[in-house]
């Protein structure tokens, strides 16, 4: 046989996604995608996961990403939260099964979720700084980014940093350069046990139900699937095997959706106030034209100088100044 | 052999395929622009590709390392490093450290230039590759000479070298170590031990 | 006789004081009676805040709607905008501030603002002799000057506390998600609030020359600050030199 | 590992005890949660902690650490009492049967022959009874007292599950049901393997902990099976390789022997290895042990090895002691027996047990050579680093050289996994700086030291001068010339023996594997077990296809495995004694009438009959050994010891402490410490993040595990006031840390002997040079003693204690 030294990796290096593949763009707005992208997704398999961190190395790998050496605060997580040189971060809690009075070591990979309606690209005003393409991916355009901080405040789930460097805000790519070339995002890649697979949603709900259902003949009969309906879904999703109760997994929201709050802000507050500045201007204009300007008579001119003359103090009138009558 | 067949044969059963989706199943059609607003353009594109070996632990995962520059004209430099899909046994896969080994490569405390620290001193001092080897046969001929043991006091031939020891490597190539032992046992060399144990 | 009888209508003339002037507050009888209303540093204080708004308005509003976003090229962009826009917030703050200190005493609430208010059709009719005599400032006036303060109170705090760069790690998302709702609902509330005082200085005829030159005429006073100049020509300082009054 | 890595999808059950495969070994690891997706396979992870393994196992259970012999004779009394054993298996394949020369006994805690002044047995009687025709007497019927089942029976008869909770700590339940759980794969279609690392050899009775679990393998027949063996995971890339290349005091590549000097010649030397077979038809492969010695002879000194100069013989040093290994060579270093010193690629002032020692030790030679692709804290021994490292630099005489070598990166040639897969790599970039291969270096060294005794003269110059170096550029020799040398050539045409017409090897050529090696100085190899591996059809461990007929994990044609390819040792015994499968579903090898065939190479002659010719070609008795004679020096069965330093005494043998043969130096013993003065049992281990002590130079995995960390309970934290991340200090009389603390569930107090024992757990990656934050580690800490067969420090179980403190004195 031949002996094959360098076989070639990833032989199609053009980029195949791109703004034509848009659906939402924030603070403007995209024309129809002519072309539908094959929804894609990440499953993070939590019972699989051994929260050896291969997934937060990858991903600093790949996108060249500088985070600073911390240290020990008396946990494994490291560093201790997400930060704009940190898309992914395993947490890790030691949780103690009241039902079995078992310890079970829960870690769970953090990182964007990539809603389906994505609260960061509501919240986002700068046009272009966040968008979605059809396939799934919420990506920061950084470019774009003007670095006000209003998605962290959209994110249910508590992703988006804001560097205090470049004040541009950063996340999880879901390695969409990778993606644009038919590959699946470093972590995926590196996961040594295939606790974080990568591939079209479909096929990762099936086989997210496979593992579900292992997980079941394991015991735990509460084993399921974390997609979220309160954000439309995810395009990152978990296999819990607890899914009755997702918070137990270092806080990973019950049931996450975009703050009322938020939406008031974004939807409400945004039309009503300007209509609301608009109507007082237009008012002005109204009872300009209907009333006309308040004008100061003569009379009153008279009435002053009279109590001015009268008032204590009052120097001699100066004939020639007497006004005629 | 052919590749595609090969990493569609771990498709089978196991979590371990189910990464391997084919760009097609994304729903891309035809290639578009190579650079295109609000993506990173591909990092790779262009590299060579080089298979490896992890030199970690002994699973001996396959990599891949991507590199810029000609090895024949002496200027190839690594700029990136990944699983190699088509090992049997990581397919493709890397722990915390075999993701990271580009810093390995080019860790700031990478060595770069021989040096010698002179009894006594509180620092090293570098010096050329002669000095450096022509110093220590220098010092390994003056020992051997001191204190080789030919015979035992039965007059049997031992033939031993007890008073300098070699510690040997535990992830160069066999070839390495097999020139080690030449070398060093030719000398005569006993205290010869390797990092098995730790 | 009195002047209600001289002036065709009978109003009693209400008791005035000297404390219903401020300093600064002048009678000029020249060729014309003329009012000094504002001292220059008033003024100057004036149209820093009046300017700060302005672009906190524009700036902000840049943020708040996309259709408006196009107002960053005022700024240079959308970072340099995010960038200055609390520090056009720092400036207003404290030259409000000042403005508070110069006015508040005569906005404190008097018996007369009550009637004022009630009266506020005819007030939007002209109608000002169905209205009671008013000090410096009438209801509307005072309305405006404590809805700016308690505004840019509201502003300033919740504005702080969602500013990227210094703050926001102090407060929890939910806070955040709070102070940026209650800050664009005060935007909004300031910026109509704002566009009544506007048009009621156009509006009111001879307003602007307050804030311009620093003076009214006798008439303007006479017409809707009556008890104001009352207590000027009463307890007032007067310069009655023929030449005209330097403003 | 007798299996390898991909192996292990096939397994029904996985034990992994003594490592902590998730944390060390992940992607190796990715086999586990394949045989759970694949078989539904279940995990059993019992280890003193907790671990990344335990996180995803389906079973846990906790253990003392150091107790584990105790633990694994208690499942085999359970498996035997409960009739849990693959018979058919044990009747065929194991010595079970064999008498036991009378004499021989085990009595508190210790065997026959046991001499308390040398520390050592003398093993005469721990060995079989031979009849007239020289084969060994047997019982088959298993009811002789003295045959080796019944033997077995009575020396673990005192390990019941309440004994195994006393003295391991394990609640009676949870070792009950592992047990239980380990049992099942007794039968032919259920097998079990196990994974195990350093947390197992890693004591001063490491070999026999080992050796239990295999006795357990072997009484449930899951040795030389797809899915089972006794998988040693392995620290390092090509540890393996090193060791088969035998770079060891006293091995000559492919596990043969340098020797004595009581052999006194070559024919003394070669009479003591004769390896008759004991029982009749067996295979004894070892009686070729001559040609692979005189091949390796060969490729040593070449023309120079003749029949005449007994192939040089003469040239190899003459051990007057069993090892010279690196305890030892420390030790002379101590007492100024030892004046230089070689690391390669290695890092003994973090890597080797009380370190105050080592530095003492490096501070006494004349001169050290350090080469490596990074910085080390080994070669700045000398430079002072405040409390991490406390030396006064003006006194230390050691001139020290520092070699900056290449890394995989820069390099070609071949690695030998744990699964014994010889893989080639290529070179991706050059050397960066004046950086050298380490081959230049080793050539260089070699020949400017020859050209010394060329123009000086000097001791017994002949095996430098005489080193055969045939190479096309002497001073920097090529992977691929070296390989070739490796896997043997022919020095002279060979020749069919039963047909001199017929040539099979033309001179020069390549041989096609070790089979073709002989002794009388026609071949050469320089590691006869890697024959094959770059033969006539090229180099075959550069082979990439990675096709796997029927998914068996074997990937024949993926690189090469030693011996011969063969990816799963004893594989013969993967069949029954007719030579079918034992489990249809998992079937490696058949009989069909005529020859062995199936998915991997056969451990035996393809025609050897399989009623005839049993499994364990390398042994002479063709069959496995429950009792293992006078090949280890502890003792033919194993038995509990105590590590030298234990929070309890050995409850089986209260006058015992450590193992009786273990390596100890005198000088050492008044830094042992005690239970009264230091309570706490501490053990070392790795975190997944680093990798010994290479990773701290890199920033990501700096990043990832930054700063050095004890872990202790909640309860023992509580006791001692210390905070969750705040400092502590840990010392012994051997020295003292100061480091972060990790409180957590993960590690409980356990009740051993009726007392509670804390455990406090130090990993092992920090230092003074590179990335991550200044710190210490646990050789600071361990002490210095070794396995009784190969030395191997006790670094898993020693004794500490451990207060709140700031932190350390400069950061």
């Amino acid at each position: 046989m031949t002996i094959n030294v360098n076989p070639p990796v990833a032989a199609d290096t053009t980029m195949q996604m791109g703004p034509q593949d848009y659906i939402r763009r924030s603070a403007s707005s995209v024309p129809a995608p002519a072309r539908q992208l094959e929804p894609v997704a990440k499953l993070i398999d939590v019972s699989k996961c051994i929260g050896c961190k291969a997934c937060q190395s990858a991903c600093l790998e790949w996108n060249d990403l500088r985070e600073e050496v911390g240290v020990n605060t008396g946990v494994y997580d490291n560093p201790h939260d997400l930060t704009p040189n940190t898309f992914t971060l395993m947490r890790f809690t030691e949780w103690v099964n009241p039902e079995t009075d078992n310890l079970e070591w829960l870690i769970r990979k953090d990182g964007c979720m990539h809603c389906a309606d994505p609260g960061c690209l509501k919240a986002c005003p700068a046009p272009g700084a966040i968008v979605q393409y059809s396939n799934g991916v919420v990506d920061f355009v950084k470019e774009n980014c003007i670095g006000c901080g209003y998605c962290v405040k959209g994110c249910p789930f508590d992703i988006p940093r804001i560097s205090k460097v470049d004040n541009r805000s950063y996340k999880c790519t879901l390695c969409s350069d990778r993606i644009a070339v038919g590959q699946g995002p470093a972590c995926a890649k590196a996961c040594p046990t295939k606790a974080i697979v990568f591939g079209t949603k479909e096929e990762m709900k099936a086989h997210a139900a496979e593992r579900i259902e292992d997980l079941k003949s394991r015991g735990y009969s509460n084993a399921g699937l974390y997609d979220p309906p309160g954000v439309g879904g995810t395009h990152v999703m978990y296999v819990l095997h607890h899914a009755d109760k997702p918070s137990i997994y270092a806080g990973l929201p019950d049931d996450p959706r975009i703050s009322p709050l938020v939406e008031a802000w974004k939807g409400v507050t945004k039309y009503a106030g300007l209509a609301l500045m608009g109507f007082a201007a237009a008012a002005g204009f109204v009872h300009m034209a209907v009333s006309g300007r308040n004008r100061v008579t003569v009379e009153d001119d008279e009435e002053a100088r009279r109590l001015a003359e009268r008032a204590p103090g009052a120097a001699p009138l100066d004939p020639s100044k007497e006004p005629s009558a | 052999m052919n590749m595609e067949i090969s990493r569609r044969s771990f498709l089978k059963g196991a979590g371990a395929g189910v990464a391997v989706t084919t760009i097609g199943a994304f729903g891309f059609g035809e290639a578009e622009a190579a650079f295109v607003e609000g993506l990173r353009p591909y990092k790779l594109a262009g590299t060579t590709e080089t298979r490896n070996t992890c030199p970690y632990c002994s699973v001996a995962c396959g990599v891949v390392i991507y590199s810029k520059g000609d090895i024949e004209q002496g200027t190839a430099e690594a700029i990136h490093l990944e699983g190699d899909v088509d090992h049997p046994t990581n397919r493709g896969t890397l722990c915390p450290k075999g993701s990271a080994l580009l810093d390995f490569i080019k860790a700031d405390t990478r060595l770069m230039k021989p040096k010698v620290r002179r009894a006594g001193s509180n620092t090293f001092e570098e010096i050329s590759w002669d000095e450096a080897l022509d110093g220590i046969v220098r010092h390994m001929k003056d020992d051997r000479d001191a204190n080789f043991i030919e015979r035992n006091m039965d007059g049997v031939p031992v033939n031993r070298w007890t008073t300098t020891g070699f510690l040997a490597a535990s992830a160069t190539t066999n070839e390495t170590a097999f020139l080690t032992y030449k070398a060093v046992r030719s000398a005569g060399m006993v205290a010869f031990d390797n990092q098995a144990r730790v | 006789m009195t002047d209600g009888t001289m002036h065709g209508h009978n109003r009693p003339a209400p008791h005035v004081t000297k404390a219903d002037i401020d300093r600064g507050d002048r009678l000029h009888v020249g060729r014309e009676v003329i009012v000094d209303r504002y001292t220059k540093w008033a003024r100057l204080n004036h149209w820093v805040t009046a300017i700060s708004l302005i672009l906190l308005a524009l700036s902000g509003l840049a943020l708040f709607h996309p259709s408006l976003f196009w107002l960053t090229n005022l700024f240079g962009g959308g970072q340099m905008t995010r960038m200055l826009h609390p520090w056009f917030g720092v400036v207003l703050f404290f030259s409000f501030a000042g403005l508070f200190i110069r006015f508040f005493r005569l906005n404190l609430p008097a018996r007369e603002d009550a009637q004022w208010a009630a009266r506020i059709g005819d007030v939007l009719k002209g109608n000002e002799e169905k209205l009671p005599e008013v000090g410096k400032y009438n209801a509307g006036q005072k309305f405006v000057f404590w809805a700016m303060s308690v505004l840019i109170m509201i502003l300033i705090a919740s504005g702080l506390g969602i500013w990227e760069e210094y703050f926001t790690q102090y407060l929890t998302i939910e806070q955040l998600r709070i102070a940026v709702l209650v800050h664009s609902i005060a935007a909004v509330a300031i910026i109509c609030v704002w566009i009544i005082h506007v048009y009621a200085a156009f509006w009111v005829q001879g307003t602007l020359s307050a804030m311009t030159r620093g003076t009214v005429s006798g008439g303007w006073a006479w017409r809707h600050h009556r008890k104001w100049l009352r207590a000027l020509a009463a307890y007032g300082k007067r310069d009655d030199r023929p030449d005209e009054p330097k403003s | 590992m007798t299996n390898s890595w991909t192996d292990i999808r096939n397994t029904d059950l996985v034990v992994i005890m003594g490592g902590n495969a998730a944390e060390a070994h992940p992607c190796g690891f990715k086999w586990v949660t394949e045989a759970k997706a694949n078989r539904g396979a279940k995990l059993i992870v019992v280890d003193p902690r907790y671990t990344r393994s335990a996180s995803v196992a389906d079973y846990y259970a906790p253990i003392r650490q150091g107790s584990d012999i105790a633990f694994l004779l208690g499942v085999i009394k359970y498996c035997i009492d409960n009739d849990k054993v693959q018979w058919d298996y044990v009747n065929a394949f194991t010595n079970a049967a064999y008498l036991v020369k009378e004499g021989f006994t085990y009595q508190d805690g210790l065997f026959t022959g046991y001499d308390a002044e040398k520390r050592e047995y003398d093993r005469a009687t721990w060995d079989y009874q031979i009849g007239e025709d020289g084969y060994v007497l047997m019982d088959e019927t298993l009811q002789d007292p003295r045959c080796v089942w019944n033997l077995l029976k009575e020396h673990i008869a005192i390990y019941t599950p309440e004994m195994v909770e006393r003295i391991c700590g394990t609640p009676k339940d949870k070792f009950l049901k592992v047990a239980e759980m380990i049992s099942e794969c007794s039968t032919p279609t259920k097998t079990m393997t196990s994974m195990y690392a350093l947390g197992w050899t890693q004591h001063s009775k490491g070999s026999q902990n080992i050796r239990s679990m295999a006795m357990l393998q072997l009484i449930l027949g899951n040795i030389g099976v797809r899915g089972g063996g006794m998988n040693a995971l392995r620290g390092h890339s090509n540890i393996q390789g090193l060791t088969d290349i035998g770079l060891m005091s006293n091995l000559i590549p492919g596990y043969l022997n340098i020797p004595t000097e009581r052999e006194v010649d070559y024919a003394t030397y070669i009479g003591s290895r004769g390896f008759k077979p004991l029982r009749p038809n067996q295979v004894s492969y070892w009686q070729n042990y001559p040609k692979f010695f005189i091949s390796f002879m060969k490729a040593m000194w070449g023309s120079a090895a003749t029949p005449q100069n007994e192939f040089a013989y003469h040239y190899l040093p003459k051990l007057d002691l069993p090892a010279y290994d690196v305890l030892r060579a420390f030790e002379m270093m101590d007492q100024g027996q030892m004046h230089g010193y070689f690391c390669q690629g290695f890092n003994p002032l973090l890597s080797f047990p009380d370190r105050g020692k080592i530095t003492r030790s490096l501070s006494k030679l004349k001169y050290l050579v350090v080469m490596d692709p990074l910085e080390t804290e080994t070669a700045r021994f000398w430079e002072n680093h405040g409390e991490f490292n406390d030396v006064d630099s003006a006194s230390i005489q050691t001139e020290v050289y520092q070699l900056p070598t290449s890394c995989f990166a820069e390099d070609e040639g071949a690695l030998v996994n744990s699964g014994r897969w010889l893989q080639w790599h290529w070179p991706a970039q050059n050397l960066p700086g004046e950086a050298k291969h380490d081959t230049w270096i080793m050539a260089q060294i070699h020949l400017r030291l020859k050209k010394l005794y060329q123009e000086e003269g000097g001791k017994f110059a002949d095996p430098i001068l005489n080193l055969h170096w045939p190479y096309a550029d002497p001073g920097e020799p090529t992977a691929d010339e070296i390989a070739r040398e490796l896997n043997g050539y022919a020095v002279e045409t060979l020749r069919d023996p039963n047909d001199p017409t017929k040539v099979l090897v033309e001179a020069g050529q390549q041989v096609p594997g070790f089979a073709a090696l002989r002794d009388d100085g026609s071949t050469a190899a320089g590691c006869w077990i890697y024959s094959g591996c770059y033969n006539q059809n090229g180099n075959n461990m550069a082979r990439r296809d990675n096709s796997d007929p029927d998914a068996t994990g074997a990937y024949l044609n993926w690189a090469f495995s030693w011996p011969a390819n063969r990816r799963i040792l004893y594989n013969r015994a993967s069949a029954d004694l007719d030579g079918k499968a034992w489990d249809p579903e998992r079937k490696l090898i058949e009989w069909d009438g005529e020859k062995w065939a199936g998915y991997d190479v056969p451990d035996i002659p393809p025609t050897s009959n399989p009623r005839e010719v049993g499994p364990f070609i390398m042994n002479p008795e063709g069959q496995s050994r429950l009792f293992s004679r006078g090949m280890m020096r502890d003792g033919p069965f194993p038995a509990h010891y105590e590590p030298f330093e234990s929070p309890v005494v050995n409850v089986v043998a209260p006058a015992i402490r450590g193992n009786p043969v273990a390596r100890v130096f005198e000088s050492d013993r008044e830094s042992f410490g005690d239970a009264d003065e230091f309570p706490y049992a501490a053990t070392s281990y790795r975190l997944t993040e680093h990798f010994h002590y290479w990773t701290k130079h890199v920033w990501v995995n700096a990043v990832l595990q930054p700063e050095f960390f004890v872990e202790i309970s909640e309860a023992l934290a509580e006791e001692k006031g210390i905070e969750k991340g705040g400092w502590c200090r840990v010392w012994n009389k051997r020295g003292s840390v100061h480091a972060k603390a990790v409180v957590t569930k993960r590690i409980q107090t356990l009740m051993c002997d009726g007392k509670p024992v804390h455990i406090v757990g130090i990993p092992l990656h920090w230092g003074f040079t590179g990335a991550a934050k200044n710190g210490m580690g646990p050789n600071s800490l361990t002490p210095f003693v070794g396995d009784a067969n190969i030395e191997t420090p006790e670094f898993k179980a020693f004794l500490v204690n451990i207060e709140p403190s700031n932190g350390p004195a400069t950061a």
